[in-house]
């Protein structure tokens, strides 16, 4: 009877049983595995796509997607750098970074919640153009030069071993599942991503809620392009490129329903943990960028591959008992 | 309800919306660049358009069933390498041959995504978005780092863009161009007069009456990513005819092209309707722009931005002429089968 | 159960001889995740008659249609087709063997045209689609049903009824030896479906076998030759139809007697709630005007398509009025959306409860309260969920909803169910105005009585109901007034005392009643 | 930046004339087991691969125990990838690590982190540009001097007269490239390359679709272009292969830095009658030598260092004229290749 929820537990038990075993795998291959410096470094090297998996997740279970993430993360960035180098101080050039990214947000939420427009094609075209506006601001140059204590609040540890980034982290992770899983807004989001008409004819304000979540994961976008920019202490045009694609796969390999409705952060909070454990223990086995990248593309697959192959065989089997 | 009405969908004339928006485009830049309106921009656009668009011919089958094919950028671009390498290592190989071998790879790669998807019920974004990255990976690590160069390249391949099949006055009518026509020419009429093509769209407009009434749904959707991949290899070959120099990289990307080129060509993401001409007029509306907007001198850094909001004018341009059409059609429509029963009811 | 003995069944399946039977079930079971849907059913189907399936939902008849088109397998039992042993594994190898079937909900193809959407599932017509000759094949059958569709227009936008008509179509466009019709008359007025039965017979004639599930009692009395009752998977009568009587079939089917259609006592106060002038929606409906009072049920008759739905959908504010006023309790006031409906005590039930109604995949819990969350949130603004739980139980036994928890998937629940968290949904809402679209469809009739009681309660509560229905015995049974339109019109109000079969039919066929006039008075 | 280069090209005289001897020429111990990383822009292009020909070389030379780890990135994620090799590099304990380095200063805060746990970082090919984090660059030339080659290669093709000429470059984020057309532009205010007129810089992102279209929209949108000037390996081919298929070959030529096995036809055919490059080879062997001297510890990472690197002889550690800050092992020379001697070069 509660075969979703049921599903949804395994799928969670799935990633834990995989981030266990990754973990231990990691232990045994190498003895640089298990340090606190090692585990910090690993959050920390994907930490700024780690915090927009989080607003994707928001996102994709309200039924649409952001391909735009990335562009954002870069166009935050470069405002923050070009103006200050135009002479604002950095505090004022933080503030029209995540300004940018709220006008980002509320172009995308303009086309695809009044126009209409699917969101797929909103944020592709969002893709190009806010990495085009990127572009114009630095053009070939490189800035660098930020206050110390910008570039410390990406690169030194704050609270114990952590850096300001993975507190940050932590904090919206431990938000965004208090708006998903237990406000009205989460709800909504999950009633629209199932069934936006029958949302609409509840009275929920859908053209609102879709706002919410495309200004949201922009927001969020430019608040990490600035993360971003900060732990490297230097922008350039090309910041973050070819990140949504990263992001997408850790949100569905938290068993987040492509078509929407379905999922919760806590998968996606362990899919996080599993991709960032696997690469960095194939990062320490000396296994290249490349390589890395297929692994995880066929754990994607095998991820929601393996329970389908095993319910086959397990129903081909009860049938023959029968 | 005109005769227009009757015998013309709002959907068919979609592709008029699309036509009417390159020919703006056109105009306009061809009022602001002197010696544009030349054979030569032609060719430029023709030519650039015609990769995307077989690939985005492909594309648009898999997106009719409801699904996408994020893998055709690394299937290009995997045969595109693995053709390649065989050509330079036998020069004399056939050239049919030499196709024959580019859409079966393609194909195979395919292969192995249809079959994820039909029979391992695993969603095609996430199938695909593991095969990209799978194909180019294994691409990267086969290749040792080699490049494929022209030099080692059979003449006939290095001739075969140039190729003018229909030389009309100084108008070249390139051998890739009339390829991915007859490609689109063949597709279209396949999508339109094919049973079992039309399944393509019956499958993507309602999965669940597709299951109930019994229609061969994993095959059709097999089917649909096996002749994406195919036609992706095909597209592999061309590229690797165009540009003569393949590196591991070729192709990297280009699904985002293809997913534009369709999406702008007013195919539904959500599957069901849509066609492979507008997914060619997708491409070379995309195509035009590009090679326009720098024409123009538009600096290279200003370009994306001006290209980014193009693509979403043209989209939301489309979409709004395709509502006001289909709401004059309904129009029409709604007093047809409101003045159904009256027909019924004077006879009592 | 104990029923069982008093009303034993009056023909054993294996004794009745009408020849050879077409069709044949042995012993077939069939069990999902610890429920046994259907327990040692056997069925004989002869060409050449109308055997009807009664039985509430989740009896089993849906289970057993679904084995018979290849949907499911059986755990036990055999199927045999003209008296040989075959085995279905899919619909298409069922339509290959010649069994059909029309399901409740229509299953078209929104994005192929209504000449595609009737032969997408011919296997025998070549690989190479010919358009003009399936335009004309398709306007003859049409034709011949007595439908007008544009066969070129695409499916996507059609009404229920045309939907169904085109289903009709896809099923006798094929040499079908047996057509299963699951309640194909749900979505259907009564001119409709006396067309279809025209139909019907003539396919029976022909010597096909039908098999014809329905809740609407009259129309399986008109219909049938047999009546076979389901309950609980197992079934527990065939009769001939001259052998059975309605009263019998229903205490076959529920186990009890259950009094159908009891005139509602008026409980309608003179007290307007909702006064509506002249309202209308370009190219839609116009000149509707009535008052609905508190306590009265105004129900809401006339053809599929005359513009019934559509009035609903304004007042809520889907689709706004384009003209004339609107005034809740005295005030006017302009809806331009659900959430404004609502905000004005309107509340309006959906016809079509799976895609429009409620969100299948969510818990009762959060279908019951997601039009007003509002009022389950705590002051940080988190949803305070025992209370939302206890407000979603309270409705579960005050609605009588069966399932063994409110956290469960609405999916999981059967239709009538269904029906009952919808109306919790909107009831939570508190409103003054409720608009029923529809509220019986695919109800079986124990659900159906209840949701009849409800709704007599709801009004002696005070509330003003509207009650859209195609059903007009049920139209008639509850409502105070009713309102008759037609092609978007307002034909007539017609008081309880003129409101008949006869004079609500003679309104809806576009002949003003002689009393018409006062009736619009109102 | 711009005076910086000029300054630098009379340093680099200096720094080209052979070492001088004021402190003894140190010699490298082999045998010393030292665990280094070489770490390119990325992988899948061939002068990366020769580069890491030339490592082993030396690595087979110094008969170091430790396996070399020829680590790189995918190119789409080089920043990201090339910032977490260090990062692991450095966890994992390695003595020394060699970067060609595509991150600009954004890989800065991680080099400086592996430096301060007692890694090496030595860069070749492009270095830091703040040298933030960088013990030293191997640079194959004098930054200066390509721009001043590139010059050179360009009046020689135009001729006296000049022209119009337009650059491919990799992508707008590439700092050595950046480096040299800066350097060019430097150097071609020197009025004796007065003629020559250059037009615009385009990208093609090191793709060899996007460059080839890139060089046909150059030649599109001035039709009086004589001359693309692609200072990348892959750009370089791409617009050669673009000229021919316009059969522009006459009219427009190419030039830049490129392989020569890759140019072989085009220079032959005259499309592209003279180029320029380094052995990549020697590079890596250099920068091998270079990170293993550093490590064992035979030489400091300051200037006047010197150290002898097998088969190519003695080289120094000087102040590199080219950044504000930062040392610099200078390789040099590089070959201009013509159609006399690019076959020669092919094999």
């Amino acid at each position: 009877m509660t075969g979703a929820g049921a599903a949804l537990k395994r799928w969670e038990t799935l990633m834990f049983v995989l981030l266990v075993a990754i973990i231990a795998l990691n232990s045994l291959d190498s003895r640089y595995f298990l340090s606190i410096g090692n585990f910090v470094n690993l959050f920390q090297l994907s930490i700024e796509k780690s915090i927009v998996a989080l607003t994707m997740t928001l996102v994709i279970i309200g039924g649409e997607i952001d391909l735009s993430v990335a562009s954002v993360m870069g166009l935050a960035a470069c405002v923050a750098a070009w103006t200050f180098q135009h002479g604002a101080p950095m505090p004022l050039a933080v503030l029209l970074a995540l300004a940018a990214g709220i006008v980002a947000g509320l172009n995308n939420a303009f086309w695809i919640a009044y126009v209409g427009l699917p969101s797929l094609a909103v944020t592709l075209a969002g893709l190009i153009g806010y990495r085009g506006v990127a572009r114009i601001f630095l053009e070939d140059r490189a800035i660098g030069g930020f206050p110390e204590w910008f570039n410390q609040l990406g690169q030194q540890p704050i609270i114990g071993p952590l850096t300001a980034s993975i507190v940050i982290f932590f904090i919206l992770f431990v938000f965004f599942a208090v708006i998903l899983h237990s406000s009205a807004l989460g709800r909504m989001i999950y009633a629209i991503g199932s069934n936006v008409q029958a949302a609409r004819y509840s009275g929920v304000r859908v053209g609102l809620i879709k706002t919410d979540l495309f200004v949201a994961s922009a927001f969020v976008a430019a608040l990490a392009g600035v993360l971003y920019a900060a732990r490297l202490g230097s922008v350039r045009g090309d910041m973050a490129e070819g990140f949504e694609l990263d992001i997408i796969t850790a949100v569905l390999l938290g068993g987040v329903s492509i078509f929407g409705g379905k999922g919760n952060l806590a998968g996606v909070g362990l899919a996080i943990l599993v991709i960032l454990n696997l690469r960095n223990g194939m990062g320490l086995a000396n296994i290249t960028g490349n390589t890395q990248n297929y692994v995880i593309g066929g754990l994607l697959v095998f991820s929601v591959l393996a329970p389908n192959v095993w319910q086959d065989v397990r129903n081909t089997w009860r049938g023959r008992e029968i | 309800m005109t005769w227009l009405q009757r015998h013309v969908r709002p959907e068919q004339i979609r592709e008029l919306s699309l036509l009417l928006l390159i020919v703006v485009a056109i105009f306009f830049f061809g009022s602001l660049i002197d010696g544009y309106y030349t054979f030569r921009t032609f060719n430029r656009i023709a030519s650039s358009v015609a990769i995307i668009t077989v690939v985005a011919v492909g594309q648009t089958l898999v997106v009719l069933t409801r699904n996408i094919d994020l893998s055709v950028g690394s299937i290009v671009g995997f045969t595109a390498y693995f053709v390649g390498t065989l050509i330079a290592s036998h020069n004399s190989i056939n050239p049919f041959f030499a196709v024959a071998i580019a859409i079966l790879i393609g194909a195979a790669l395919g292969v192995v995504n249809g079959v994820l998807v039909s029979w391992g019920r695993v969603p095609a974004v996430v199938v695909t978005l593991g095969t990209l990255a799978i194909y180019r990976g294994v691409l990267v690590d086969l290749s040792g780092a080699k490049t494929v160069t022209t030099d080692s390249l059979p003449q006939w391949l290095i001739d075969l863009p140039l190729l003018n099949v229909l030389p009309i006055g100084s108008l070249d009518i390139r051998a890739l161009f009339v390829l991915a026509l007859v490609i689109v020419v063949l597709f279209h009429l396949g999508t339109i007069y094919l049973s079992f093509a039309r399944r393509f769209y019956a499958i993507g407009s309602n999965p669940e009456a597709a299951q109930l009434i019994g229609l061969p749904m994993k095959s059709v959707v097999f089917l649909a990513f096996v002749i994406c991949g195919a036609l992706s290899g095909l597209g592999g070959f061309m590229m690797l005819a165009r540009f003569g120099n393949i590196t591991v990289e070729a192709g990297r990307g280009l699904e985002l092209s293809v997913v534009a080129a369709v999406v702008v060509g007013g195919v539904n993401i959500f599957g069901g309707s849509g066609t492979v001409t507008g997914a060619m007029l997708g491409a070379a509306l995309i195509g035009t722009l590009e090679q326009s907007l720098f024409r123009l001198g538009i600096s290279e850094f200003w370009l994306n931005a001006v290209l980014g909001l193009l693509i979403l004018l043209a989209v939301a341009s489309d979409a709004i002429i395709l509502q006001r059409l289909r709401a004059l059609w309904t129009r029409a429509e709604l007093k047809l089968i409101v003045g159904a029963p009256e027909k019924r009811g004077t006879q009592p | 159960m104990t029923l069982d003995k008093e009303h034993s069944p009056a023909l054993d399946p294996g004794d009745v001889d009408d020849g050879k039977p077409i069709l044949e079930i042995r012993g077939v079971a069939k069990r999902f995740d610890g429920t046994q849907a259907l327990d040692d059913v056997s069925l004989a189907l002869y060409p050449g008659e109308i055997h009807a399936l009664l039985g509430e939902n989740g009896a089993g008849k849906s289970t057993l249609i679904k084995i018979v088109t290849g949907v499911h397998q059986p755990d036990h039992g055999q199927i045999l087709l003209a008296g040989e042993l075959v085995t279905i594994r899919s619909a298409a190898e069922a339509q290959r063997l010649g069994v059909a079937a029309i399901y409740q909900e229509p299953l078209l193809f929104p994005d192929l045209n209504v000449a595609e959407n009737i032969f997408i599932s011919h296997q025998d017509r070549g690989s190479i689609v010919g358009w003009r000759r399936m335009f004309q094949e398709a306007e003859a059958i049409l034709a011949e049903l007595g439908v007008a569709l544009d066969v070129r227009s695409p499916a996507r936008g059609l009404t229920l009824a045309a939907q169904q008509s085109v289903e009709i179509a896809k099923a006798i466009s094929m040499n079908v030896r047996v057509l299963i019709m699951d309640e194909p008359t749900a979505s259907l007025s009564a001119h409709e479906v006396q067309q279809l039965f025209k139909l019907v017979k003539d396919l029976k004639r022909q010597g096909v076998a039908i098999l014809f599930v329905s809740h609407r009692m009259e129309e399986v009395f008109e219909i049938a030759d047999k009546i076979t009752i389901f309950r609980d998977g197992r079934l527990v009568s065939t009769r001939r139809r001259a052998e059975a009587t309605p009263q019998r079939a229903i205490a076959d089917m529920v186990g009890r007697e259950i009094d159908l259609l009891k005139a509602r006592p008026t409980t309608a106060r003179k007290d307007p709630i909702l006064s509506v002038v002249d309202l209308g929606r370009q190219g839609v409906f116009e000149g509707v005007t009535f008052d609905l009072h508190r306590g009265e049920v105004l129900g809401f008759a006339g053809l599929i398509g005359a513009g019934r739905t559509d009035v609903g959908l304004a007042l809520f504010g889907v689709e706004p009025a384009t003209s004339g006023t609107i005034a809740v309790a005295g005030k006017p006031i302009v809806v331009r959306s659900p959430r404004e409906g609502m905000k004005l005590g309107i509340a309006y039930v959906s016809e079509d409860r799976r895609q429009l109604g409620l969100i299948l995949p969510m818990s009762i819990v959060a279908n019951v309260t997601l039009p007003s969350l509002h009022r389950f949130l705590n002051r940080f603004g988190l949803i305070r969920t025992a209370l939302e739980r206890r407000t979603a139980e309270s409705f579960r036994s005050r609605l009588a909803i069966r399932t063994p928890s409110v956290a469960v998937a609405v999916a999981k629940l059967s239709g009538g169910n269904q029906q009952k968290v919808l109306l919790s949904k909107w009831l939570n809402t508190n409103p003054s105005i409720l608009i029923l679209d529809e509220p019986t469809r695919g109800v079986d009739v124990g659900s159906k009585a209840e949701v009849h009681a409800i709704i007599a309660e709801l009004a002696s509560e005070g509330i003003g109901i509207i009650v859209i229905s195609s059903d007009l015995p049920e139209v008639l049974a509850l409502s105070d007034r009713v309102l008759v339109m037609r092609e978007g019109r307002q034909m007539a109000i017609l008081d309880r005392a003129e409101a008949s079969q006869e004079s609500v039919m003679t309104a809806a066929m576009g002949q003003r009643p002689a009393d018409s006039a006062s009736g619009r008075a109102l | 930046m711009r005076k910086m280069m000029m300054s630098a090209a009379a340093f680099a005289l200096l720094a080209l004339a052979p070492q001088s001897g004021w402190t003894q020429v140190a010699t490298v111990t082999p045998g010393k087991d030292v665990s280094m990383v070489l770490l390119p822009k990325f992988l899948g292009i061939l002068p990366f691969d020769q580069a890491h020909k030339g490592a082993e070389e030396a690595a087979k030379e110094l008969q170091n125990p430790a396996a070399l780890q020829f680590l790189g990135p995918t190119p789409q994620n080089s920043v990201a990838g090339q910032i977490e090799i260090v990062t692991n590099a450095t966890t994992q304990g390695v003595k020394a690590i060699m970067i060609s380095n595509n991150s600009g200063d954004q890989i800065a805060p991680a080099a400086k982190v592996a430096q301060a746990k007692g890694v090496k970082v030595v860069t070749w090919d492009s270095p830091i540009p703040s040298a933030e984090g960088e013990d030293v660059f191997v640079a194959q030339v004098d930054f200066s001097e390509i721009g001043k080659v590139m010059a050179d290669m360009a009046l020689s093709i135009l001729g006296p007269n000049g022209g119009k000429f337009a650059i491919l470059s990799a992508s707008p984020d590439a700092s050595n490239q950046n480096a040299w057309i800066a350097a060019m532009k430097t150097a071609l205010k020197d009025p004796k390359y007065a003629q020559l007129n250059l037009v615009d810089t385009v990208y093609g992102n090191d793709e060899s679709e996007k460059s080839y279209t890139q060089a046909q929209a150059l030649v599109d949108k001035y039709p009086d272009l004589r001359l693309i000037m692609a200072p990348t390996s892959v750009g370089i081919v791409a617009a050669a292969k673009a000229l021919q298929d316009e059969k522009l070959c006459d009219k427009v030529k190419v030039s830049g830095l490129g392989l020569p096995s890759e140019m072989l036809a085009y220079t032959k055919n005259g499309c592209a009658p003279q180029f320029a490059l380094w052995s990549f080879v020697d590079l890596g062997y250099l920068a091998y030598y270079t990170a293993y001297a550093l490590a064992t510890g035979a030489i400091k990472a300051e200037e006047g260092a010197k150290f002898k690197a097998g088969r190519m002889g003695d080289y120094a550690i000087t102040k590199d004229p080219t950044r504000a800050k930062g040392l610099r092992v200078l390789m040099g020379p590089f070959t201009v290749y013509t159609k006399d001697n690019v076959e020669a070069a092919a094999k």
